[in-house]
């Protein structure tokens, strides 16, 4: 046995892991720092020059990234809060309050089986879930979380959004028709029926909102509703609100119009057939949807990433960190625990019975949040992107909570209801929306001069 | 197959080829409903329903005739669950029959026991003591609720809603956990003994009975808050299988379903057995015979149960709960028909003896069974969708259907 | 028990009862021929002062020797429960009239007993087996089919019976619809 | 329900959302285990006494006389080979173990008696030559038994009963019934825990408890297999300290309202041995 094999056999499962990592690591970090000492000037002068196409794919590469786990957090809402309306306690095991539940069922769905059943269309039947998810996650790039967080400020956002929204419904058509089951094709059926119905009062809901706007673009119609609480959209267009609120609902399939998946009907609709990270791709996807709709909702009624109330003062804190100089490290280090004994003094001092530790423990924690604070006022004084990603946040996950709230409550409606609702009485409304926003933009400008 | 403009699935020109191995040949017809069943118009296919499926409560397996959404026919295939509990019987003596009967209906397993426990008092000529005959009506309408509660987590459940199942289950676990207190099971209850019960009441049960009973029926009225006016809820279900007394009385329905028709028919009144008429109660009637109407129905009956519970408490007497009777039950040579009203309607036992300790013939006759014929004629010519709230509004279970 | 439904019976009945009424507890019993059964059935559905417009449930019998068909009618002008056995079915060949036409939530009970007797009722449009899978052969209910543990408990006749249970000639479901049919 | 349109639905969502914040009915069944009810039917589990001999029988008598089939004995079969569950008692080996053969009377084979005689048994047998192997002067023999060795060894017992020919259940019910006769060797250790109303004030309660979960036996009652004996004292002493334990009729000094548990914790590591 040679000595090379005596020092592996030794090593523990860490120290193998390593010893394989370490040597990659350097020879890789070596020989890109080499090709960036040679090609470094080529690389920036090529990125420099074409900006747009790097600018899309790193937004792309976010936007992509950003949407697993929104649907894992969506995931654990739904569980959590419907269970909690069941008077149920739900996920608890996993995580604190099971909160990497749904990462879990996210690796399940990943370790299952990915079954292809006899006599299925292959191409499509594979092909289906990747449609899906990439028309759910392609709308994600026209949403403006914030002015400066915009990843394609397109001019025509709203057209697109509702463009490519509406490309889902083949992806779930491929698969009802592919999988060759008769649950399957019904949910299909169902899917594209009741898209098509509420495509039409989705788009014209908010036509109003475009003739007052004049644009097409999200950023622009986010803009165009700053100022106070009663200039966001629904207020002035409730009725639009309402129906674009009932659309999106149909849009995404959710309670009470989830009848492309009505389980105690068709079985899982469109994909019963489907098993393993191909269904997953159809779940992420009914969940990133859910955030995507509210998050227009949020973007295109309740006014986006403006505050409720605007501030009459926007505070200017300037501190120059690198001024302190060696103080920086040295406050860095003694702060924290100066900051725990100062809190932790009082608590110990009121009364006898608090020992020690839990006064220190109390004092820091204390101190934990006073700082983080601090932190984040200043962050949000100084970023004021912060300020506005964090209200768009607020809105949309208030939406969500409502979706997920109707889920828990409602039982489901029939089809021919649900398509007899969107013709005979959601189009009517839109329209009467539009002639009264019309007449009114009319007057108010006749009027004017 | 005839040739068809529109093609379906089970055409055989795109469904399986019959060389591979998940080829299934068409089913030959038997009778002439079947062939007429099995022959396919333009564009009709077959939708093949459980036997594993959401909403079928328990294994049922229906086979589905649809053109499009809707529903052309219709052919439940039973005897997924079939246990033979009548030939069990047989082989049984009387007690252990008892025991048999208790799992066929288990969401309300205390009368599946009541009825043989009727029949074979007739054989016997023993009368039920007293108290006995309070206890068992005191237990019966405790399942009565517990099932209806449930039925109503049901409904909801194959109309979509989520929530109202796990509501009512926590209005049936108070039910159980009282049962099993009395009676040391939690679903099988095998509670009644011919000629009395197995056990008196005991403090466990009449403390968890009291405290339930000082907030039942508010609890579950805020239960039914939930869906009782939703108008989705309202219509999906209003004017959905309409069912008119003169079919209901020749399809042989019985219960809550004949009930919401207009008819009147309860056997607590009509035919009188234990100490149902000394006890003050209304019969709930509807007369719209729709889906809702069987529905509100079966509500109303919990808000009776609890006042028939009520008078039952305060006019308990006491004594023995268990007649003198001889261990090995060998009643005379006769014939005798048990009856109770139960949660789905008449639970029904007709027993023959032949002078041995062993039942010669126990006929079964279960509500349900007859119940899942109108799944059929109520729901032709409507939509998928309202076969589950047709077949949720019957309220059949399967363990009783397939004996 | 109630004696004016059974004068009552009497009377309107007359020459077709093969027994006087008999009174038992609130049970009233009557047993009319395979002749007369449907329309027997048929005066106790229809007669306005009888009306037993329910039939709360339809079984076979086998008692060793003979088959029977036993209806229990439900009316709401009585408090008894009314049983009419139509005795004196052979048991190679057991066929009667279906109740089909009178009360149409019969085909099922008809179902099962021909399902678990091999009764034929004539005019059930859906006669075939109900709970046991269609290429099942035996009756299971019939005396002579044994249970396993039956055939445990006497060895004698036991297993070695099970399979070959009494199949009535002709009580098969084709000939049930050539029956139905009238093929 | 004429009202306005959506009023269900959103009274329905209100009654959703109070349940959001009521308290949850959830049991968490690994850790909250539901008690069983007191009258329920399970499963039967044959019994064994102190000394980890069968107490059933094992005459199938209950199994048959069950109306409902609910009984059900079932076990090895003699060869130990396979689980009978249904059949002859003959072919059950429980059926031959020791203690159910002597309780049931019948026969044991000499080697079931002798593999069991750890002590030398020649008092027994002088005992029972002075009482000339007479079955009715059983607490004669039983008080020599005790005489010679102190206490009751089981082997002894057994040995009394292969010799007078008395069923083992009969020596060990005269040996059970008389206060005086012992199994365990040694004099009873007895701790009296006074429960006057200071005294469980004072945390005589934690004592108890404390002490009956560690021997798993209840206050009055004889530990078999150790020489303790849990006692509820008569009354409180006079002019006696709160609380209030006694040990052999001494009372503990050391014993105060705040080091309870500490205390306690000792005495059972002192007497587990």
């Amino acid at each position: 046995m040679s000595g090379a094999a005596l020092v592996w056999a030794r090593l523990t499962p860490a120290g193998r892991i390593l010893a394989v990592l370490l040597p990659v690591l350097a020879v890789g970090g070596a020989l890109t720092t080499a090709l960036l000492i040679v090609f470094g000037g080529a690389i920036a002068a090529t990125i420099g020059a074409n900006l747009p196409i790097v600018r899309f794919l790193a937004a792309s590469v976010i936007t992509f990234l950003i949407t697993v786990p929104t649907a894992f957090l969506l995931i654990y809402m739904e569980m959590k809060i419907i269970a909690l309306m069941n008077l149920r306690i739900g996920p608890d095991r996993i995580g604190p309050a099971g909160a990497v539940m749904s990462i879990v069922h996210g690796l399940k769905v990943l370790m299952k089986e990915d079954y292809t059943p006899p006599s299925v269309d292959v191409p499509v039947f594979t092909l289906a879930p990747v449609v899906v998810y990439l028309a759910s996650f392609m709308t994600v790039m026209v949403i403006p979380f914030a002015p400066e967080l915009t990843s394609v400020g397109l001019e025509l956002g709203l057209l697109y959004f509702f463009a490519i929204g509406g490309l889902g419904v083949v992806g779930l058509m491929m698969a009802g028709w592919s999988s060759f089951n008769k649950y399957s094709l019904l949910g299909g059926i169902r899917a594209a029926a009741q898209a098509i119905s509420y495509e039409i009062p989705l788009t014209l809901s908010v036509v109003g909102i475009v003739i007052l706007t004049g644009t097409l673009s999200l950023p622009k119609i986010v803009a165009a509703q700053s100022g106070s609480l009663l200039d966001w959209f629904i207020f002035r267009q409730p009725l639009a609100a309402i129906i674009f609120f009932i659309a999106i609902t149909a849009e995404a399939n959710r309670t009470p119009f989830d009848n492309t998946e009505a389980d105690q009907e068709i079985v899982a609709g469109f994909a019963t057939e489907y098993s393993g990270m191909r269904f997953g791709f159809f779940f992420f996807a009914e969940y990133v949807n859910v955030f995507i709709v509210s998050a227009l909702f949020s973007a295109v009624f309740l006014g986006g990433s403006n505050a409720p109330l605007v501030l009459p003062f926007h505070p200017e804190i300037i501190i120059n960190l690198g001024s302190l100089g060696i103080m920086l490290p040295i406050l860095a280090g003694i702060a924290p625990v100066i900051g725990t004994l100062v809190c932790a003094a009082p608590i110990w001092f009121a009364s006898s019975r608090i020992k020690t530790w839990q006064a220190l423990v109390a004092g820091f924690l204390i101190f934990g949040g006073l700082s983080t604070a601090a932190i984040g006022f200043w962050a949000w004084a100084m970023i004021p992107a912060l300020g506005n990603l964090i209200w768009f946040l607020i809105k949309t996950f208030s939406l969500v909570f409502v979706f997920v709230w109707m889920r828990g409550t409602l039982p489901r409606a029939r089809i021919d209801q649900l398509m007899g609702f969107a013709w005979k009485w959601l189009l009517p409304a839109s329209l009467l929306n539009i002639f009264a926003t019309a007449l009114a933009v009319l007057l108010t400008t006749s009027g004017g001069n | 197959m005839p040739q068809q403009t529109r093609p379906s699935l089970d055409d055989p020109r795109i469904s399986i080829p019959a060389g591979s191995e998940w080829y299934e040949p068409a089913p030959t017809p038997q009778t002439e409903r079947q062939a007429e069943f099995l022959t396919l118009k333009d564009g009709e296919m077959f939708v093949n329903m459980g036997p594993q499926h959401p909403s079928t409560h328990g294994v049922l397996r229906v086979v589905i005739k649809i053109d499009g959404e809707k529903v052309v026919d219709l052919d439940p295939v039973l005897g997924y669950l079939h246990r033979g509990v009548e030939k069990l019987c047989e082989n049984a003596d009387y007690h252990q029959a008892i025991c048999y009967t208790d799992p066929l209906e288990y969401v309300s397993s205390l009368f599946c026991e009541a009825a043989p426990v009727a029949a074979f008092e007739k054989l016997m000529e023993v009368d039920v003591p007293r108290r006995a005959q309070y206890i068992r009506v005191l237990t019966m309408e405790l399942n009565r609720i517990a099932s209806h509660t449930l039925f109503q987590g049901w409904m909801a459940l194959d109309l979509g809603g989520l929530t109202p199942i796990l509501w009512s289950f926590i209005e049936r676990d108070e039910i159980v956990d009282m049962l099993a207190a009395l009676t040391g099971q939690k679903l099988l209850y095998n509670y009644y003994r011919i000629g009395g019960v197995n056990g008196d009441l005991n403090h466990e049960f009449m403390s968890r009975l009291g405290t339930w009973m000082s907030r039942a029926a508010a609890q579950i009225d805020s239960n039914l808050g939930l869906i009782n006016e939703n108008e989705l809820f309202v219509r999906r279900t209003r004017g959905l299988g309409v069912l008119d007394a003169k079919t209901a009385l020749r399809m042989g329905v019985t219960g809550p379903n004949l009930r919401s028709t207009g008819v009147p028919y309860d056997l607590r009144r009509d035919r009188p057995y234990l100490v149902y008429p000394e006890l003050e109660f209304d019969i709930p009637t509807r007369t719209e015979g729709d889906s809702l109407a069987r529905y509100l129905v079966r509500i109303d009956e919990i808000k009776q149960s609890i006042r028939i519970i009520d008078q039952v408490l305060h006019e308990m007497p006491d004594g023995p709960v268990m007649a003198k009777l001889p261990r090995l039950i060998r009643p005379r040579p006769g014939r005798a028909f048990g009856a109770v009203e139960g949660p789905r309607g008449v639970y029904g036992t007709y027993a023959i003896s032949d002078g041995t300790d062993q039942p010669f013939r126990m006929r079964i006759h279960d509500p349900s069974f007859v119940h899942l014929q109108l799944v059929g004629p109520l729901t032709r010519g409507n939509l998928i969708a309202d076969t589950m709230a047709v077949m949720a509004s019957l309220d059949p279970v399967m363990g009783g259907v397939d004996k | 028990m109630d004696s004016a439904l059974a004068t009552l019976l009497a009377t309107k009945l007359g020459e077709r009862l093969l027994l006087p009424v008999r009174q038992r507890f609130d049970e009233t019993e009557i047993r009319v021929s395979i002749a007369h059964a449907t329309e027997t059935l048929r005066i106790l559905h229809d007669d306005p002062i009888l009306e037993f417009e329910m039939l709360i449930d339809l079984c076979g019998v086998d008692t060793g020797e003979e088959m029977q068909v036993v209806y229990h009618l439900s009316s709401s002008r009585s408090s008894d429960w009314l049983r009419l056995i139509v005795p004196g079915l052979e048991r190679n060949a057991p066929r009667i009239a279906s109740a089909t036409s009178i009360w149409p939530g019969a085909e099922w009970m008809e179902r099962e007993a021909y399902d678990m007797f091999g009764i034929i009722f004539e005019g059930n449009r859906d006669l075939r087996r109900i709970y046991m899978p269609d290429d099942y052969r035996s009756f299971p209910l019939r005396k002579d089919f044994y249970l396993a543990d039956d055939a445990s408990r006497s060895p004698a006749a036991g297993v070695r019976n099970m399979e070959r249970a009494g199949t009535p000639q002709d009580a098969t479901p084709a000939t049930a619809l050539r029956r139905t049919t009238g093929a | 329900m004429a009202r306005i349109p959506g009023s269900g639905l959103v009274r329905g969502m209100a009654l959703t959302l109070t349940r959001f914040f009521q308290p949850k009915r959830t049991v968490m069944y690994p850790e909250v285990k539901p008690d069983i009810p007191p009258r329920n039917r399970g499963r039967l589990e044959l019994v064994t006494d102190e000394h980890g001999a069968l107490k059933c029988e094992t005459c199938f008598q209950c199994a048959q006389a069950c109306p409902i089939e609910c009984i059900d004995m079932g076990g090895t079969d003699t060869k130990g080979r396979f689980a009978v569950h249904w059949g002859p008692a003959e072919q059950y080996a429980e059926r031959r173990e020791e203690s159910a053969l002597r309780r049931s009377g019948r026969t044991v084979s000499d080697a079931a008696a002798a593999q069991g005689s750890s002590i030398d048994i020649t008092a027994v047998d002088a005992t029972l030559e002075q009482f000339d192997y007479d079955p009715h002067a059983m607490l004669g023999i039983l008080e020599g038994i005790q005489a010679a060795y102190g206490y009751l060894p089981v082997d002894a017992l057994k040995r009394v009963s292969r010799a007078t020919g008395a069923w083992y259940a009969m020596v060990y019910g005269t040996a059970t019934f008389y206060r005086h006769l012992r199994f365990e060797p040694g004099r009873t250790r007895s701790i009296a825990i006074c429960r006057c109303a200071p005294c469980l004030a004072a945390g005589t309660g934690r004592v108890a408890g404390t002490l009956t979960a560690e021997f798993n036996t209840e206050l009055g009652r004889a530990i078999p297999w150790s020489n303790l004996r849990l006692e509820t004292l008569p009354g409180h002493l006079a002019e006696a300290p709160s609380p209030l334990v006694v040990i052999d009729g001494e009372q503990q000094r050391d014993l105060n309202a705040r080091n309870v548990e500490t205390w306690t914790a000792a005495l059972a590591g002192r007497y587990a041995a």
